[in-house]
């Protein structure tokens, strides 16, 4: 594994779950809980004659950015496309409890608590959700995440990251989206359900899952930027990602509710009016709804570098 | 003299059948798309020698789906001689009892049930081909009756404007018209006026607005994401112990991973090698996305195209220093003339395969699936023809360890003909083999010789993860064998290497580990790939490359 | 028997289990749905049970969803899990300064094999339609609502995650009445996983964690309770609020919803690592926590 | 159908280990696989365990295995390693690189 400064240069679509975690935050701070010398792996695998892996494809633990105790989750594509087992599961879960608990108790020692000092949580995702072959302990598992995002609610910010090769889909689609704050590079895809499932149920002439562009259009970064989904988009690297998050952290927890898109009856509301515009408009591509947005030439974004995108696009003008 | 004795039976022949197919005959040459059947069934006849234009890259589909909807009682008994069989209609044809007997040179995903075919007698194998000996033997026992060729545009004259992608038409059409044979073509619009002509009306009988654009298929594109380590080891490798040494300045890249990591690391380890002027400045090469860092790098001085490559066109057009343009800006691609470069004007070809057997023969060709050959053998054998000297020819002809036994002290140069493959492909199938599957596939087939891409007396070079074997060196069929073993890792052929020799052989120089180069394996990661992605190559190209839907990444 | 089974019947489920007549559809506190083309596959309304408000949630599956043609049988597409949404946060506001045992019980009647899966849904974020309303029913939970899930049909994967997963308590009708607690068919999981059928078939009979079917959800804690007759599902559910509420009254919010479960996952033996992974890394945080805290 | 567990011991001439306590490298993506390196007192011997879908290459693991030690001069130490289908390429390679970043990591101190 390359040493922290270079991993600063790396790209973050190539970068595995362990040097994520160790990249977003500062510098030899980074402490792994369960590491693989704990051997911690699936029990529900061997008997499948599936393959293993020690930490079983999710590298948590904690770290600091300044003063900031920063927990962290990050999820590895390559090992069964990044799913949630019981043993990943119930990591992800107290990793989110480890830090609300932790915020509970300094608040609890000291009232006057200072932002700087309040934890947070990032979760680096890369998963299709649930691991098939250990399908129902994956489902509750995912319940139990949501449990413990609503717990954090008010206290403890959850970011989510996302510009890895799986994306993010299936139960963690909807863990996502109910985290604090979303930073995606434009490699990075979140949504439900995965194409190749939307091909099966409206046909190929509907939707072609092996057409990448209209994937990627559909729920890559910046389709997500542009419909708010996602707060911030940021170039592919590790250091982009980890100078967006030591900004985001230092928004203060009140502030941080904006800049949610679900969790209170304001944003359902919000949402509503977007499901309207959804049924009015049927679009048959994003592009559509882009220029809905004031987006001339929508067709342009795609392939826009980076800085340029972030000039000209407009994105859906979130009212709340 | 007889003057009774008719000399114009072919043209007589063809007169007649278009006679028949006037009826359909619109404006000019041009024929409405729903007619194209009954156009087919008028100017074919049962028998006659039918050339459907495709190969690995273009494809003239919509002719070959109404090819095999014609009715079988009508036309049947026809010659298919064609460069590939691709799509599930050129094998239609067979199956619905149009046609009967096959020439050809390359089919990809047929393979399986061109081979079930010829087992169950639907279809009479002529000969499995080289393009060169394909396109040679269509102006000698070969030539088409009819030729079905694909083209972007026509004019209203009958005028063809293949651009791009024009690859096999002209050869084709050299062979057919020439031969008073009838000419179909395919296109995607008619036009006004054509960008430029690439072939001229008086060679094309029928031309047809196609309801759907032609088929591409992208087949030169590798994404680079999936490079892997071991891929970029090798790529390490080659550089180091290949075009280094030998200076190899005119080349043909195979279609494949390996290559495409060749590409990808000449602007960052081959120039940290000081490689860069040095070797890889000329190539015989379709428009492969993974070369653009190479060509920004400033490696590349000219390339010759065998066709175009979806998503390259305005990459290509924007370098026409680099490429063969026409007038209008656009490619003009040829696949007969690419061979021919790559025969005779290529120092090097380099590639990938399958399976190697223990003497050196190596063949892509499983027990149930009839692939063919396409080009490789045309640029990966040695051209005997060959007479013009090149530093890398020079060197590697001085190394040839037969050449005394075979031209007595007359110096002469050698082409390297380099197959590069891991040890185990996927799921531990070993490469190296004690007999390749083409003799399974012969005897299943019932083929006169077992389908062999490469033999062993063209093969100079093996590259495997365990080292690069300098076969050229070696004296003897023994000294050859054991400079296998030696490469062949842990597999049973690697197994069973004899240490001592190989010591030996590396002493010599016959056989190389990646220590004996001097390479630090701890390097061969993904970090050396100028480009990770198909965005980053956008990015490199300036935007230039805009490439097909399903490599996109963003 | 009359009845073999709820799957389809979720309206019917409600009658069976509020007191009679007592269905408000689409009212629930300030909330009047007006729309009836508004998240069809969607019911929501106030009811009382044994003489309370509460809030119920069904599915319909006879419902289509003209706008979004992936919405039927069943399905909860975008308008119907926000619809789903608007009941909780609805109930939640209703009852904002009434004490905890005061809190309106919310009833979710589960039959719903699925989330929409179409194209305009992806654009326009059905994960977020979900997760809406999977975070309101946390919130309504934290709050002091009582919320039981009645498991009469289908509780398919994400929507049984969106429906379901987050009440305070789960019950369901056993298989005999066709009731399917699962991920996916094992069918499918075999297609996808490369996994022999016959071998998945065979190890399903005794491993909880792939299987199918409510009495292995119940092994894993997945599930509270399974009720064994139609007629008892009102009367169980009475009782199980009242259990919630007794939680609730004494502060031990962890002894219910998805954190619960995992206790219970481990008394039954069905989710055995869970709790080890936890344990450890409390304690390996703790060895570490000073130098965080005081940083 | 279950996962294969192979183990070996090796042993050779004026043996060391290695400069770490611990070290974990790689990831079990398909054709991929981890290796878990301990420093232990066997005695001068290393003991190794590979975990994998594969069966029926037990001795080409033991070549692959033997020849890193032997290269390597190891002992007393473990190897641990969790394999889905890796070749022996890769094999290799991986556990050339687990102890080039090891060592690198010993003598930088830098993570």
């Amino acid at each position: 594994m390359a040493n922290w400064d270079d991993l600063q240069k790396s790209s973050f679509l190539e970068s595995s779950a362990r040097e994520r975690a160790l990249g977003l935050v500062d510098k030899g701070t980074f402490t792994e809980f369960i590491s693989p010398i704990d051997r911690m792996s699936s029990p529900h695998l061997p008997v499948l004659g599936e393959a293993v892996e020690f930490d079983d494809g999710i590298v948590v633990g904690v770290g600091l950015i300044g003063k900031k105790p920063v927990f962290v989750v990050s999820q590895e594509g390559k090992f069964i496309g990044g799913s949630v087992g019981e043993v990943g599961g119930a990591k992800m879960v107290n990793t989110i409890k480890l830090a609300v608990d932790m915020y509970d108790k300094m608040k609890a020692e000291n009232p006057d608590l200072p932002e700087e000092k309040r934890p947070a949580v990032v979760v680096s995702f890369e998963t299709g959700g649930v691991r098939l072959h250990e399908a129902n302990a994956g489902l509750l598992a995912h319940a139990e995440v949501m449990d413990q995002i609503q717990d954090a609610r008010g206290k403890v910010p959850i970011i989510g990251v996302i510009g890895s090769k799986v994306g993010c889909f299936g139960g963690m689609g909807f863990v996502a989206a109910a985290t604090d704050v979303i930073i995606m590079s434009e490699f990075g895809r979140l949504g439900l359900t995965g194409p190749e499932v939307i091909e099966q149920e409206l046909g190929k002439e509907e939707f072609d899952a092996g057409n990448r562009a209209l994937v990627y259009r559909t729920t890559g970064g910046k389709h997500k930027y542009i419909m708010q989904d996602c707060n911030f988009m940021v170039e592919d690297t590790i250091a982009s990602f980890r100078d967006q998050i030591a900004e985001v952290v230092k928004i203060s927890i009140d502030e941080m509710e904006g800049l949610r898109r679900i969790g209170s009856l304001e944003l359902v509301e919000e949402q509503i009016k977007l499901v309207e515009l959804a049924a009015k408009m049927q679009p048959s591509d994003s592009k559509d709804v882009w220029a809905h947005f004031g987006n001339e030439k929508p067709e342009e974004l795609t392939d826009m570098p980076y800085d340029e995108f972030m000039k000209v696009v407009k994105r859906y003008p979130k009212q709340s | 003299m007889d003057n009774t004795k008719v000399w114009d039976t072919l043209l007589r022949d063809t007169n007649e059948r278009k006679k028949k197919a006037e009826q359909y005959v619109k404006e000019g040459k041009i024929v409405a798309a729903e007619d194209t059947v009954a156009l087919l069934e008028a100017v074919i006849k049962s028998g006659d020698k039918v050339n459907i234009e495709g190969n690995n890259q273009k494809q003239a589909d919509f002719l070959a789906e109404c090819l095999a909807k014609v009715d079988p009682e009508k036309i049947n008994n026809l010659h298919m001689v064609q460069s590939v069989v691709a799509l599930p209609s050129h094998l239609d044809i067979f199956e619905r009892g149009i046609a009967k007997k096959l020439d050809y040179s390359f089919s990809g995903p047929q393979a399986g049930r061109l081979a079930e075919y010829v087992t169950e007698g639907k279809l009479e194998l002529g000969a499995i081909h080289t393009y060169l000996e394909l396109f040679g033997r269509y102006f000698i026992d070969l030539p088409p009756k009819v030729a079905l060729v694909v083209g972007y545009e026509a004019d209203r004259e009958g005028n063809l404007f293949t651009g791009f992608n024009t690859e096999d038409t002209p050869v084709i059409l050299e062979a057919t018209k020439f031969k008073q044979g009838i000419v179909v073509a395919q296109v995607n619009k008619i036009v006004d006026k054509l960008p430029r002509v690439d072939i001229p009306a008086d060679w094309v009988d029928y031309v047809i607005e196609a309801p759907k654009p032609f088929y591409i298929e992208p087949l030169f594109t590798r994404d680079p994401a999936l490079i892997t380590d071991t891929q970029i080891l090798m790529a390490m490798m080659a550089l180091k112990g290949i075009y280094g040494p030998y200076e190899v300045q005119t080349l043909n890249h195979g279609v494949g991973f390996f290559t495409a990591a060749i590409e990808l690391i000449l602007p960052t380890y081959g120039e940290e090698l000081g490689l860069k002027g040095k070797c890889c400045s000329y190539f015989a090469l379709n428009p492969h996305p993974t070369m653009i860092p190479a060509i920004e790098s400033g490696w590349v001085k000219n390339i010759h195209c065998f066709g175009g490559e979806l998503g390259m066109e305005e990459y290509v057009m924007a370098r026409p220093d680099l490429f063969f343009i026409g007038p209008d800006g656009n490619l003009r691609s040829n696949r007969a003339f690419s061979q021919v470069a790559g025969l005779y004007a290529c120092d090097m070809f380099i590639g990938g395969t399958l399976q190697i057997d223990k003497y050196g023969n190596s063949s892509t060709a499983t027990a149930s699936r009839i692939a063919g050959f396409g080009g490789a053998p045309n640029m990966g054998c040695d051209a005997k023809g060959r007479r013009h000297p090149s530093g890398a020819w020079l060197k590697c002809g001085a190394e040839y360890g037969e050449r005394e036994k075979l031209v007595g002290n007359m110096p002469k140069g050698k082409g390297l003909v380099v197959q590069m493959q891991e040890t185990f492909r996927e799921k531990m199938a070993p490469t190296f083999v004690e007999e390749l599957d083409a003799w399974k596939l012969a005897k299943n087939a019932n083929l006169d010789l077992p389908p062999v891409m490469i033999y062993s007396d063209d093969l100079t070079h093996i590259v495997t993860e365990e080292g690069i074997a300098y076969l050229h060196k070696c004296e003897s069929m023994e000294q050859r064998m054991s400079a296998i073993k030696a490469v062949a890792g842990y597999t049973d052929i690697g197994l069973q290497a004899d240490e001592k020799e190989t010591k030996a052989l590396r002493e010599k120089k016959i056989v190389q580990t990646p220590e004996d180069l001097e390479i630090d394996v701890t390097r061969a990661n993904r970090s050396l790939l100028a480009a990770k992605n198909i965005r980053e190559l956008v990015e490199w190209s300036g935007g230039l490359y805009n490439p097909p839907a399903k490599f996109r990444n963003w | 028997m009359e009845m073999e089974t709820l799957v389809g019947q979720g309206r019917e489920a409600i009658n069976m289990i509020i007191d009679p007549d007592s269905f408000q559809e689409n009212v629930v506190g300030d909330l009047k749905v007006e729309d009836e083309s508004f998240g069809p596959g969607a019911v929501i309304g106030t009811a009382s049970l044994n003489g309370e408000d509460v809030t119920v949630i069904a599915n319909d599956a006879m419902a289509f969803n003209e706008k979004f043609p992936v919405v039927f049988a069943g399905v909860i597409g975008m308008e119907e899990a926000y619809k789903m949404a608007l009941a909780v946060y609805n109930s939640i506001k209703a009852d904002e300064d009434k004490p905890v045992d005061k809190k309106r019980p919310i009833v979710l009647i589960v039959d719903t094999p699925g989330n929409g899966p179409g194209k305009v849904e992806e654009i326009f974020g059905m994960n977020k339609a979900t997760g809406s309303y999977q975070l309101s029913l946390a919130e309504a939970r934290k709050k002091g609502h009582p919320i039981v899930a009645m498991v009469i049909g289908r509780a398919i994967s994400g929507a049984f995650l969106c429906h379901g997963l987050q009440a305070d308590q789960i019950l369901a009708l056993p298989k005999q009445f066709q009731t399917m607690i699962h991920v996916m068919p094992l069918t499918s999981i075999a297609r996808i996983t490369k996994q022999d059928l016959e071998r998945l078939e065979e190890l399903s009979t005794t491993n909880p964690v792939f299987a199918s079917g409510a009495d292995f959800f119940y092994q894993l804690g997945g599930l509270e309770e399974i009720v064994e007759q139609f007629d008892k599902m009102r009367e169980k559910i009475i009782s199980h609020i009242g259990e919630i509420r007794n939680f609730k009254s004494a502060g031990q919010y962890e002894k219910t919803g998805p954190w619960g479960r995992g206790l219970l996952g481990a008394e039954r033996e069905g989710r055995a690592v869970r709790s080890k992974v936890i344990e450890q890394m409390q304690k390996e945080f703790d060895s570490v926590a000073d130098k965080y805290i005081s940083a | 159908m279950a996962l294969n567990e192979l183990q070996y011991e090796f042993k050779v001439d004026n043996p060391t280990t290695i400069l770490k306590e611990n070290y974990h490298y790689g990831v079990v993506g398909s054709g991929d696989m981890e290796v878990l390196m301990e420093k232990k007192d066997l005695g001068g011997a290393v003991k190794v365990k590979v975990v994998t879908p594969v069966s029926g290459f037990d001795k080409v693991w033991e070549r692959v295995l033997k020849k890193f030690v032997t290269e390597n001069s190891m002992g007393d130490v473990s190897l641990e390693i969790n394999d889905n289908n890796a070749t022996p390429v890769v094999v290799t390679m991986r556990l050339r690189q687990a102890l080039a970043e090891l060592v690198k990591e010993a003598e930088g101190g830098d993570k």
